[in-house]
């Protein structure tokens, strides 16, 4: 057992951090980059890719760095902590992780060096308006046509759809709304026929769009895995999802924590600063605490997501939202209540951390889902 | 002990709530329901209507327009507005500045305001709070100088509620400096047209535009303006302080919110039926709606003994309602957040061309900056450490 | 609306408060009260009845003093002030509400006067080994004999059998072990050939039993109500024990919370009270909302308990059980703590308060029992 | 960065997990399981197998029995101990007089003492806290004067564990009464069958005998006894609490708890099945398992961070682990409750002819008692609220 960073992993993160927080030095700065067209500048992915975290994640075979968890969650935490709008969750992680474990040779070939250089972003279609978090809930349907499939159906709340080339879409191909079998992953070029993106702003300063498909027709060669039980390969894709977001959450805790813990020691009332009352003092502590158990998880998320057993892997992914999404609530909301006034305006990056760290809770499900995931299986310990 | 109403007091409640219903536009209710902000001219509008039918200020003293009611029937007109997303009478009109004027202000200033104030003819705001005091609100800084007949007025306000559509700001301002802290503080009405006067908008959380920055420089007030005796701002502004407690749980206004999630939860999808269906999602709606009913009962103990003789002043227990009516109005909006679930992330500004709300539902864009927004019922008003303090040190001694 | 005393009610209360401040003036008092061979001295029953307490709940008809549940709560509430180990809830609330809801002229006649008097005490026997905290769960088998029945089953935990002249026993005259139809409640002699009665202490100072029945043989007249449908009967009785009980926790926690806070004053740590670190008062604070909000529903029960319309009063008094069980929780486990280790001791009667607190949360239904009740019924709001 | 044991680690975890389960008598384990006290006799059988394996001290120097375990070793250690609900070594003997008396003890003192205590030939106790001492140790006022070549010792100790069965109690007294607070205080070894010594019980929560007051009239103690320099006991004691917080989090133990509370769980009836049935139950029994989790990580955190040369202090984060390690000991007591459910109420005392447990469970009356045996855990060894004081101060510097 050993928790240090290689050699490697801290240059990487001396780098990332260095260069996001050279994006980011500033409230004023990150507003100005969320109010280009797509919702960050594309210089900003740019020198992500000069970075060379965009092919972070793929083997080197395929032109990437042949990182893993940890170094992923290095980024995350790092754009946690700057509150980047840069669409790395969305393409990197959920699109590159679909594609790193679901496309065959032809089609990493076909994409992989774009999405490594930076000309291609990848996104996840996956929400619909019933399925709630349930991944094995899809109604919109792929038809067999041909070699290829028509796809119909919407998708809602697809993270950064406006800023994506390429589209992984759920669909089914067979079965009943929520059977876990006849589901496949497709790939959807962004500018097929019949495919409509309405993009918004998110709450959190973030873009997604609600997409719906009419008779949108991909080739054989769209298809990422078995068309039919691709349900493990989305399940795997949206575990990757919560690593990375347990890891920017943390990150984003960690700034918003010292943010109070500062705010306390320099805010005076009464004569006194406020960080000498003890009640709000004890509350710092528990907002630490929740911290520290949240940053413990997003180390277990790393360990535990290319756990080969499904089973296994499923709880302890589960196990790691519920756990980080009670943080995010704690220290979101204890933030703005120590900081009084000025922790409810948008001129304060706190107030931008803690939306940000409200809606991590409902992304990839949300407590009482996992919570009921991980108890349906029986929890964690074995009886 | 009965802890039943009175068949006069359903016959009054049943009153109440059949004007909310019929009389106040729907559109209006249905913005407040919703969490969305109201215009200006929606609290106008609905100020009048109560103003016409006499219920905009029915604690105000029956001269300027008051109804002798008794603390119950208080209570009952308050959830019932509550309750049917009545916007409340303008908070500073009616409950602040007027409950002052009436009591400490000249007969001259009370013909010159008071019927203005209760129609909403003028749009008062608060002028109390400032960058360095906030719950500590005695270490105020902006200061009147006596110039001959006005006062010169410097320095600057923030958290000013609504300032933006204020004809009127009622001030603390420090008119002897050599005082200590409490004393020397004068209570000061400055028009808000005045010269030297700027309005900067403050965004909170949700986006909106609900407080400002006021800056006053060199701002010229008439001491006609001045309400009470030069010095004893501190004295009135606790009596404000005191009356602002009133209804302060805000009961109607959390079972209003249950009511919607009941409502909605029946047509959000959940698995093979509605979120409606999952018990542990009714379970964690039914522990908010217990604990409503116990704080429920406790405002009524408080408001029946508020009615008696030998208690006028406010009681401590205000701050318990405080505290757990907050909290209260918080857990009901983090229920809407996980009802609107994934859809919660999209924002409402959508933007042209989107007309499909997010997974088709209209609400759910809302439901984040309802959540965000109620972060602040436990802060403003004296925060809940404020309140747990007061209690301490006022109810067990320590 | 008025939430004030009546004069009547005044002098009860200052009645009962005096008689039971003299009976338990100290802990050593009320632990040689418990050593007594039924956990309690007789005179201790007497003086209720001379107080014309075991009288209160019944009609001026049959004996009684026609008083109501503000009448019981008066007195429950000093019971919980006190921690007196009387068998009041066993005997006046529980079997007393039996007789009084559900027994005939006859009954009442029989029985009411040696109830009033304090000769014959009561007691509930419900619970089975199977039935958790339903009251529709019964095992326990009522075959018609001749005019009569014969009774055979076990029930458990029945509090103050021993000292009980009359059991109260639901047993099954019809239809499956859950069946709601079928039930009906049974006049059981403590000296009825085939009952066994194995007393022991409880963890709060009280006493209970198992009780078994084998082939108890009783008359007709022995039957309380409907002997096919005594449910509403045993729901109603149980209801006026939640209510009861409710009383009782906000007497004992009004003890316990003053004596944190009189320790909280006194006590003094690196030189100074502890009462004078915030964030020890912050916690004495939110133990006083705790007790002010569990006694706002022992006056809701007070007022719902006689409610005519069934499912309204059973969501009250579940209401009330979920509140009152959270607030025993909180304001027992902070005076523990707040007292540090002294709130340990058994040398201390804050630590008995604690744990009859603890043990109410489990009489007539824990808190997830009645909160899925509530929830199951759709909550208190109507929508 | 590998977050998995070494195979080393996993042979290491399985040799202790085996010898646990097939060594230490079943009898003795099970009344662990249950919460049930341990004799005298139970306590020295179980730690002196550990200690011919030579694993009652692992963590003491090499000469006096100890092994060269790594942090993360020892980390094992312990937790297969609690899972398998072995009792862990006497924690007096070996978590605290020990490891003081091997630093700072004479070589005579080590011979005489340490071999005996491994082995607990001797049984020590711990005489720190005072009536008027508890957290804020550093107020004792029992005291030694020097009498020739003895210690005249009077005063009074309380919470003092097991003292009952001690053969040797060492203890904090003050020799110099004109030094301030921390100064001025020695640490003594005491005979406890000296003559003026009385050892008085007190009865905890659960009606247990697990700590005493132990009264000190005129006792004389060989000088040989003093440990280290006179007047700097303190310095020992601060060393010693260090120490005491290894393994405090006591996730092995919770997770022993949790194991055994489903167990139950699928034997309970409840509605038409079992109490394992119930979602919500199991719900509340996977929040304590996933908070554990995000402990246990967080506690290998901490260990392997001791295994780093440049780290010779105890971990602040030693608080963050007692803390919420304490917070889940007593969460899971409060699920066992939970289960036993009606049948809680019943006490372990059940008395002559009594034989049929409480609707047949013959764990319940042992639930609650269980329950309020626990609440001491966030009491002692630093309240949780000291420990909230500590991380402000010493990790937030607030």
């Amino acid at each position: 057992m050993d928790f240090d960073f290689s050699e490697e992993q801290g240059l990487l993160r001396d780098s990332v951090t260095r260069a996001l927080a050279d994006a980011y030095p500033s409230l004023e700065r990150r507003q100005a980059r969320i109010a280009a067209s797509l919702g960050f500048p594309e210089e900003g992915w740019r020198s992500l890719a000069e970075l060379g975290l965009l092919g972070l994640p793929f083997a080197e075979d395929d032109g990437g760095f042949g990182g893993g968890p940890v170094e992923t969650m290095i980024v995350m935490e790092a754009i946690g902590r700057t509150l980047a709008v840069e669409p790395y969750l969305a393409s990197a992680v959920l699109g590159g992780t679909a594609l790193r474990l679901g496309a065959d040779a032809t089609q990493r070939a076909r994409f992989l060096p774009g999405v490594i250089d930076g000309s291609l972003r990848l996104t996840l279609a996956q929400t619909e308006r019933q399925s709630r978090y349930d991944l094995h809930d899809v109604a919109t349907t792929a038809r067999r046509d041909g070699d290829g499939y028509l796809l119909d159906g919407q998708k809602c709340v697809v993270l950064n759809a406006d800023a994506a080339g390429l589209l992984v879409v759920s669909a089914r191909s067979a079965g009943e709304r929520r059977d876990p079998h006849g589901i496949g992953l497709f790939l959807v070029p962004a500018d097929a026929a019949g495919l409509s993106i309405q993009p918004y702003p998110t709450q959190d300063g973030g873009r997604a769009a609600e997409v719906s498909l009419s008779g949108v027709r991909i080739g054989a060669d769209a298809v990422l895995g078995d068309p039919q039980n691709g349900l493990p390969l989305l399940a795997r894709t949206v575990e990757h999802g919560i690593a990375a977001l347990a890891a920017e959450a943390v990150g984003s805790m960690e700034a918003l924590h010292a943010l109070t813990v500062e705010y306390l020691k320099t805010r005076k009332q009464f004569g006194v600063p406020v960080g000498s009352f003890q009640a709000l003092q004890h509350r710092a502590v528990d907002m630490m605490i929740a911290l520290e158990q949240a940053r413990s998880m997003a180390l277990y998320a790393a360990m535990m997501v290319e756990a080969p057993d499904a089973a296994e892997r499923a709880a302890a992914l589960a196990a790691v939202k519920v756990q980080v999404n009670k943080a995010c609530r704690l220290v979101g909301q204890e933030a703005v209540q120590l900081h009084g006034g000025i922790g409810m305006t948008l001129e304060y990056i706190g107030a931008h951390h803690f939306k940000r760290l409200a809606m991590i809770e409902y992304q990839f499900g949300d407590t009482p889902h996992h919570l009921r995931r991980v108890a349906e299986d029986g929890g964690l310990i074995a009886a | 002990m009965d802890l039943r109403f009175t068949p006069e007091e359903v016959a009054f409640r049943d009153a109440v709530r059949s004007f909310c219903r019929s009389e106040i536009p729907a559109e209006i209710r249905r913005k407040v329901s919703e969490g969305r902000g109201l215009t200006k001219d929606d609290i106008v509008a609905s100020q009048r209507i109560l103003n016409a039918k006499g219920w905009a200020v029915p604690h105000w003293p029956r001269a300027w327009g008051g109804q002798d009611w008794t603390p119950i029937q208080r209570y009952i007109y308050t959830e019932e507005l509550l309750q049917a997303a009545v916007p409340l009478p303008q908070q500073f009109n009616c409950y602040m500045f007027g409950p002052v004027l009436a009591t400490f202000g000249s007969e001259v200033q009370k013909e010159r305001f008071l019927r203005r104030a209760a129609n909403l003819d003028d749009w008062w705001c608060q002028g109390f709070s400032e960058p360095g005091a906030g719950s500590d609100l005695a270490s105020l800084k902006t200061r009147a100088v006596r110039d001959g007949d006005h006062y010169v007025v410097d320095g600057q306000k923030t958290w000013t509620t609504l300032g933006q559509h204020a004809d009127w700001i009622f001030c603390l301002v420090r008119t002897d400096p050599e005082a200590k802290k409490q004393r020397g503080i004068s209570f000061l009405l400055i028009d808000m047209t005045s010269p030297g006067i700027t309005v900067r908008p403050i965004l909170t959380l949700e986006g909106r535009h609900e407080v400002n920055e006021v800056f006053f420089d060199s701002v010229r007030v008439p001491v006609e303006n001045l309400v009470g005796e030069e010095n004893r701002g501190w004295d009135y502004a606790k009596f404000l302080l005191a009356n602002e407690r009133t209804g302060i749980a805000r009961i109607g206004l959390t079972k209003e919110r249950i009511t919607r999630i009941k409502r909605l939860a029946k047509e959000m999808p959940a698995g093979d039926g509605t979120m409606w269906d999952d018990p542990a999602f009714r379970t964690r709606v039914a522990e908010v709606e217990i604990e409503l009913k116990a704080l429920e009962i406790t405002q009524m103990r408080v408001a029946a003994r508020q009615g008696r003789a030998d208690s006028v002043q406010p009681d401590p227990a205000s701050s318990l309602l405080k505290i757990r009516g907050s909290q209260l109005q918080q857990a009901a909006t983090e229920l809407l957040v996980e009802l609107a679930g994934p859809f919660a992330l999209a924002a409402p500004e959508r933007g042209a061309g989107a007309n499909d709300p997010p997974g088709g539902f209209d609400w759910v864009d809302a439901a984040a900056p309802s959540y965000f927004n109620n972060r602040k019922v436990s802060i403003y008003g004296g925060s809940n450490e404020i309140q747990h303090n007061v209690i301490a040190k006022g109810v067990l001694g320590l």
